[in-house]
């Protein structure tokens, strides 16, 4: 790639703590926003387990309420990594010369195990049996112009429906959204786990088809950086993905193999505000793809409905805000998983 | 002495009672006023002054003692306090306030209106009707308190050291206009002051009060014909006189009180 | 009389310099705020403070214009106006019975007070599922969440009013045989006003504070949904317009205020 | 002596009523939280209101005590102690200051006072961003939220002290050949103190309600974060301690106010 | 009338400049006080004598007109006022009050406090130095007023009507206070009353001020010998005439302003 004018130290020896990479000669700190997701399982685990610590990495962790609130921070140089949805608020930052980049998956989901998938009520399942039967209905939606709003899109087209056929409500809590289901104010939502399960075991709503159905390979959230961090700092942000990545293969590991489980689901508790270690084998947890790869294909269609509903302001090169190099020479670094 | 008096007043005592000190404000204190008589009461600061007018208008309890004041024979309120100069509500009108009484009483509109116009003008303040109290003197807002107690119209008036804050020149005059609507009226009053010139002035009887406890300890008639006048008065070597006595008096009480 | 001339004249020339500096003060007031729009300006044109996140005044005004001119703008007023209208009225109208309540009965300020002071520290944000449960998401939820926060100055204001009026005023209400209505009416109502009205305009400037929290529920509409949504878009010259428009309602507004308190309170 | 004797048992009698009612009072002012707490308690256990979103209040104790033995809210109080002290003094301090020159001089009082009434409405929500890319994600980030929501009440309150000063007291300092900087120190700070501290009292209950939102942003522990973090994963009842705890720190903050001000205002 | 007069007013006159109607309170006053004399100044409601003391004060400028205080031979204050019952600070002790002058010339502390000392117990307020103005009565707070201006040691006196708002027994005490210290120090004082017994009681002579505009239009010696008595003062026919001649003039003037 072009961007071969820094110089990059990746030497690989089986001596490294690490097992590949060099550690850093001097301890990084690298500072991680996130929203307390179960999506950052990669970054917990790798943490809990040192995969950071083998590359001298030292990582601090920095909560938002909301992915939006990060762009800021991230465009500042305050955070180096965050984990975000793509939304119009983050083309919009691009639009204005926050070069924030695209980095890697931090969230799709699985199919028929869908993560941010449709619930209703749980007194609306004789009502409501088929993605049509959502026609005059009140739907929430944490957010407009954002990967919400474009898996309702997908989710009307699906059922035949526009968007005067049903009520958009916008809701941007997710816990609103339980109590709004709840007391009937609204018939359906677009919810997330664990708040799902947390729903259902509470006999609130109930899970309504699966957002695979309809979007089978919706990028939901995505890695990003900053662009000093990307493009500056290649020796720690090379390395930090490494170990991000060793830590979401030993996720895939835990929920797909069944490998170690308990000792991942002990670290998500730690870090998760789900905290009954019960109620995570019951959880359609977050699909992360272990080499980082992401549909970028989905998230040009996502830009391209943001820029059909006007929510995009400027002019800016849409593949200059995906950056994946990094990424995948780690993979080559670590390796393909299988 | 014919009739029976207005108010009598029998072994009236009032103590104050706290945990540690209990304060006896009046002792013992038994009291006569005629109809029509023009009392004032002298003594010394915190002599309980105002807590023997208080309980005779109702607002403070006595501890033991009685007292009764002969009720009219039209349906008129028993008494009306004339209180210092903060006694008027500073967020109605001249005029409301001067009506505050009847309205309470819910006459019709056309008598509180004319009795009111009456009063208002009688205290010279008809053109400030519609005035706030903040735009008044000091002066004007304590006719504007006499015009309300009288308007009102009760058997006996209890003034409360209505003239304390005034200017001297404006204290002269309002005693003057005090007395003019006094004498047409011809109400029993009972009336505090300081001043002994004010109490020779303007009173039939002078009453002297002792230092804590309260207790009457002197009573003084002023037998100075009416309508009286301040240079009658001041120029009367027998006032002079009832002055100093008074004075000696209270001195001693004061000094007492001072330790 | 030529000697009567002469210090008149002084004191002309003395009022005229005391006319001059007042003069001067209003321009001073005015032109702070320009003032700083100017500085603001500058900064960020000169990229002395960041364009991305500080567009120019300049910048803003024309989105102003955009959003004015599509008739988006108006909507949004309308509709906030009108919930922080009502949300003001159901806030300050129990505000102040309540409040006379508590100050008038003893019994009932000490049971109620205690309550309100545990209640007032919460804030709103952590209210709105509260309030989502049991108004849902309609327009009642929002007015009830901006009358929620208007509430408690008002009524702790109207406590205080109560409380501070003169003993000597009851004494005279007492003394005149005035009745529990003429009392509540005469005395309680008018003595405790200005200070209540001091609760109120309090009340006023956080029902402005509260419109964007109160606009993040279901809300499609209205100044805080065009503040939150055109931030969490990252459409920060959108956002600034919302801004200097609540700024400019709140001035708007405590003007209105201040006009009613002169003609509630004529007395001051 | 016999004769006096009577009265004194009177007024005794009437005393102790008195007495009696007034430990009523204290009774109630203890009762009604209590009672608040009971009748919530009945209501959820009874199914009256929604358990699941208004957890009895054994519940949320029980809670407590899990997180207290857990340690995990020591860390979070502490925390969110130390943000809203320090918060709470950068914003009185510079408020007690810049209120103290608005007061005293009037153009800088023109000047400054249009700003101020500016930005009071701007909702510190809408401030979060601004204030994250100025103060960073950091400790200070907070503290600057709850000092910037201090700020307001406390300046505005110093500025109607300086002005409610009576001009007699001035006259005073005059006469007596005062320096600027006694008079500074000895008429104007005293004299503006009683009014300034209430708005004290204000801006305290007001670092308490911008807590949530100070650690909305970049912050991994504290009470507010409790509360919001515990709100999106929907566990209520840690929501709920979280609030409670607050409601808490408000009493306790004003009370220890209170007593700062019976020794800081001696003469009141 | 050997040495200079120790204030010396020619031709002082005070517009009150506004737009649509401007009030000339003072004119052409003139006038000499003599080192040691203590002068009384009476006159109806409004006439300008708060006016003139505060240009006297430095608190206010003359529209035209000169006036001097003759500067004594130390480093002294030229004058202190002293201001009716809101005149101290409320946020201060008594002690502090009173030192409050004293504080504000940076006199050495011990100075300071030896002198605080002495004029606190000189008004008998020895014992509550450490109180707070709150918790005093108002001829308490008087007393502070004076014992602060005493203290400053100033050249001259100004006094606003300090007993205006006493009641009159305290009155009459703090007038003897008054006149003790006085004849220890022998300042010079102009002391501003509306009470014409006060004046004539207090002073070496009284001037007489006319209703708006203020002229001083009579000034009357007073040559009762000193140390003076209450009694003495009141039993005299002498100042009963005086009385009443100043009595008279007032009321003239007083009527004619209120129309
Ligand atoms: N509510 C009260 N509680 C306790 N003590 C009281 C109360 N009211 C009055 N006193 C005390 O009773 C005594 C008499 O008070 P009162 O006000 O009647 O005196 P006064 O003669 O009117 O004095 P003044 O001339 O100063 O008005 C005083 O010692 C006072 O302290
Ligand atoms: N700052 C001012 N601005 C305008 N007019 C004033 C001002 N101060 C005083 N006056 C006017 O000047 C006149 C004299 O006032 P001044 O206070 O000197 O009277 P006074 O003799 O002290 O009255 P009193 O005996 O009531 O204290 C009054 O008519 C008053 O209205
Ligand atoms: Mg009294
Ligand atoms: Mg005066």
């Amino acid at each position: 790639s072009d961007k071969e004018t820094v110089k990059v130290n990746d030497d690989v020896n089986k001596d490294n703590p690490s097992g590949d990479l060099a550690p850093l000669k001097e301890k990084t700190k690298v500072v991680v926003a996130e929203d307390g997701a179960a999506s950052g399982a990669g970054f917990y685990i790798a943490n809990e387990k040192g995969y950071f610590a083998d590359y001298n990495i030292e990582v601090e962790f920095a909560t938002f309420a909301n992915s939006d609130d990060m762009l800021p921070a991230l465009a500042s140089g305050e955070v180096d990594i965050a984990g975000g949805i793509s939304s119009a608020a983050f083309f919009n930052a691009i639009a204005q010369g926050i070069d924030v980049k695209i980095v890697a998956d931090k969230g799709h989901n699985v199919k028929g195990k869908s993560y941010f998938t449709f619930v209703i009520g749980a007194d609306k399942q004789d009502e409501i049996k088929t993605y049509s039967d959502l026609k005059g209905k009140r739907i929430a939606v944490s957010g407009e112009n954002g990967v919400d709003d474009y898996i309702f899109h997908l989710m009307l087209d699906h059922a035949g429906l526009t968007k005067d056929d049903v009520e958009f409500v916008l809701m941007p809590d997710f816990g609103t959204m339980l109590a709004a289901i709840d007391n009937g104010s609204i018939d359906a939502a677009l919810n997330i786990e664990p708040l799902i399960t947390t729903g259902v075991a509470k006999g609130m709503h109930v899970r309504f088809g699966d957002a695979t159905d309809f979007a089978p390979e919706a990028q939901i959230a995505m890695v990003l950086g900053s662009p000093q961090f990307m493009n500056e700092e290649q020796d720690v942000s090379l390395r930090f993905m490494a170990a991000y990545l060793k830590g979401v293969r030993d996720y895939n590991d835990a929920f797909k193999k069944g490998e170690g489980k308990d000792e991942i689901i002990d670290i998500m508790t730690q870090y998760t505000a789900l905290k009954d270690a019960a109620v995570w084998e019951d959880v359609n947890v977050t699909g992360l793809n272990p080499d980082g790869k992401m549909f970028i294909g989905d998230i040009r269609d996502q830009y391209e409905l943001y820029k059909k509903n006007g929510a995009i302001r400027g002019d800016f090169k849409f593949d200059e805000a995906i950056d994946t190099d990094i990424t995948e020479k780690a993979v080559e670094i670590i390796g393909q998983y299988e | 002495m014919s009739s029976k008096p207005k108010i009598s007043i029998q072994d009236l005592t009032k103590v104050f009672y706290k945990k540690d000190n209990s304060v006896t404000a009046l002792e013992n204190i038994s009291l006569n006023i005629e109809d029509g008589e023009f009392v004032c009461l002298v003594g010394p600061s915190g002599c309980g002054k105002t807590t023997l007018l208080r309980i005779l208008a109702g607002l403070e309890n006595q501890s033991s003692g009685e007292f009764t004041i002969e009720p009219g024979d039209e349906d008129r309120p028993s008494q009306s306090m004339v209180f210092q100069e903060r006694g008027i509500l500073p967020w109605m009108t001249v005029e409301e306030n001067v009506a505050f009484g009847l309205e309470m009483r819910h006459l019709p509109k056309a008598i509180v209106k004319e009795r009111t116009a009456y009063f208002l003008n009688k205290v010279g303040l008809g053109k400030f009707a519609k005035m706030y109290p903040n735009e008044l003197s000091g002066g004007m807002k304590q006719r504007v308190s006499i015009a309300r107690a009288f308007a009102n119209d009760p058997e006996i008036l209890l003034m409360d050291e209505p003239f304390g804050a005034l200017d001297e020149q404006n204290k002269y005059i309002l005693q003057e206009e005090l007395l003019s609507i006094w004498s047409e009226t011809k109400k029993t009053v009972l009336f505090i002051t300081h001043s002994i010139d004010e109490a020779l002035y303007l009173s039939d009887r002078v009453l002297l009060m002792s230092a804590q406890p309260g207790k009457i300890v002197a009573e003084m008639k002023i037998d100075l014909p009416r309508p009286r006048k301040l240079e009658d008065f001041r120029s009367n070597p027998e006032m002079a006189s009832k002055f100093l006595a008074i004075w000696r008096h209270l001195q001693v009480e004061v000094q007492g009180s001072r330790l | 009389m030529r000697d009567i001339k002469d210090p008149i004249e002084t004191e002309q020339q003395e009022w005229k310099k005391q006319q001059n500096q007042n003069r001067l003060k209003t321009w001073l007031t005015i032109f702070s705020p320009v003032c700083l729009l100017l500085v603001w300006e500058f900064l960020s044109q000169s990229g002395l403070i960041d364009a991305r996140f500080f567009p120019p005044p300049t910048a803003i005004v024309s989105t102003f214009i955009e959003l004015l001119t599509s008739g988006e703008l108006f909507h949004h007023i309308n509709i906030s106006l009108f919930r922080i209208g009502f949300g003001f009225l159901l806030g300050v109208i129990p505000g102040i019975l309540i409040g006379l309540c508590m100050g008038l009965y003893a019994p009932i300020r000490h049971f109620i007070s205690p309550i309100i002071m545990a209640l007032m520290p919460i804030p709103t944000i952590a209210l709105l599922p509260i309030i989502l449960i049991i108004f849902g998401i309609g327009e009642v939820s929002k007015v009830v969440t901006i009358a929620g926060s208007v509430f408690f100055p008002v009524v702790i204001n109207t406590v205080a009013g109560v409380i501070s009026i003169d003993s000597i005023y009851l004494d005279v209400a007492k003394n005149y045989g005035a009745s529990r209505k003429d009392f509540f009416l005469k005395i309680a109502l008018p003595g405790s006003l200005p200070v209540m009205l001091e609760g109120i305009q309090m009340g006023q400037a956080i029902a402005l504070l509260t419109i964007v929290a109160a606009e993040m529920m279901g809300a499609t509409s209205g100044i805080g949904y065009l503040i939150w949504t055109s931030y969490s878009a990252f459409l920060l010259k959108e956002m600034f317009v919302g801004l200097i428009l609540i700024s400019f309602f709140g001035y708007i507004f405590s003007l209105l205020l201040r006009g009613l308190q002169r003609k509630l309170v004529p007395w001051r």
